[in-house]
């Protein structure tokens, strides 16, 4: 099943992109998608990251559902 | 959220005059407003400008929240937050978060905390662009 | 004083912007601005409009000690007071105080502590006027 | 020798008028001065007054010379 993941920021520059699609297996735990995506872009992990999915701060504990709107950016800078 | 509360995300400049006038109730006699803008230097660094970029949508939820939880914990009548995206040159402002109360102290107050959650939690992220490169900005968390 | 410290009174609108604008240095990212605006009730009775008059010239010398004052307790780069005087209707800006600081919380400080002398020692008198009469407002010393 | 007092605010509707021009003897003290013109005005003593002398605020204790500028006004409402 198809979810959606969204970059900002420091994390778009990092990753070349604004969003990926990804498909995975439904009941994933955010964590292991965030983890995996890691894995696949490591300079991410340079940045101290923060998670959201459907555009609420994560745990990484939420099950991950078809069409879901996950998200990984830097610590926010706005003001 | 009272009728005369606002949040937005705009790429067009911010007249602070009109941000600190719409959270205007009959009742009230003062406004605290704070206002951010495009710095020249940064620890001695020199930025030619600046560019914001939001999460918008979540921006959005997160800049709702905060007024919730403010009007929660400081006994303020109405509060509007506006803040810049895309490029933004020197000087231009950033950020207006304006508070009216009854009594000044919960505005101060209110304004002040706002400011400093705003920056904590609501997802904008700002890029500063200098002579020779440009950086995205990370937070404190 | 420093060049951009400035305390006026004016007959003309207040334009917020401009105020909070001119304190504004290049190494600072942040003002907070108080504004006062003419209530439309007070203790329930409906004002009309205002009328401020000042002993203008002790009022611009007591204007210049709370600048310096708090530019001594409060770490604060710059400081703006402009106060209204003459016939001010229902909404429009009597009083505007912008202070900028390298850090927020002295701006924040310094801003609530301005509007509170000025309330006590600078020499400007407020008239309400209502429908059936007008009063000049006596302080609380 | 002539010395200026003037009214504000309240004071000037209390006293119908903005300045008066008073004629003393050198080397009174501004106390005196006040004093005496509360007297002649018995509603300035209705408010609670403030006093300048020459655009400061006053103690009463100030030796008042020749064209000093004094001022009797209300509690301030300025903001």
């Amino acid at each position: 099943m198809p979810i959606h993941v969204l970059f900002f920021g420091a994390t778009s520059t990092v990753t070349g992109k604004r969003q990926i699609d990804v498909d995975i297996t439904d009941g994933k735990r955010a964590r292991e998608i965030f983890d995996q995506l890691i894995a696949e872009y490591p300079l991410l992990a340079v940045h101290r990251l923060l998670f959201s999915v459907n555009q609420q701060y994560a745990t990484g504990k939420e099950i991950i559902r078809d069409g879901d709107e996950l998200a990984i950016f830097t610590a926010v800078s706005g003001g | 959220m009272s009728a005369l509360d606002f949040l937005e995300l705009t790429i067009e400049p911010i007249d602070i005059n009109s941000v600190a006038r719409r959270v205007v109730p009959p009742e009230c006699g003062a406004t605290v407003t704070l206002d951010g803008y495009v710095r020249q230097f940064t620890k001695g660094r020199e930025t030619l400008h600046l560019f914001y970029e939001a999460y918008e949508p979540m921006a959005l939820k997160e800049m709702e929240k905060l007024i919730k939880a403010a009007k929660e914990q400081f006994e303020v009548s109405n509060i509007g937050i506006v803040h810049r995206l895309g490029k933004l040159e020197i000087g231009e402002t950033s950020v207006v978060i304006s508070v009216t109360s009854p009594h000044r102290k919960a505005a101060f107050a209110a304004c002040e905390w706002l400011i400093r959650e705003l920056k904590r939690s609501v997802p904008i992220w700002k890029k500063e662009v200098y002579a020779d490169g440009e950086v995205w900005v990370e937070g404190e968390t």
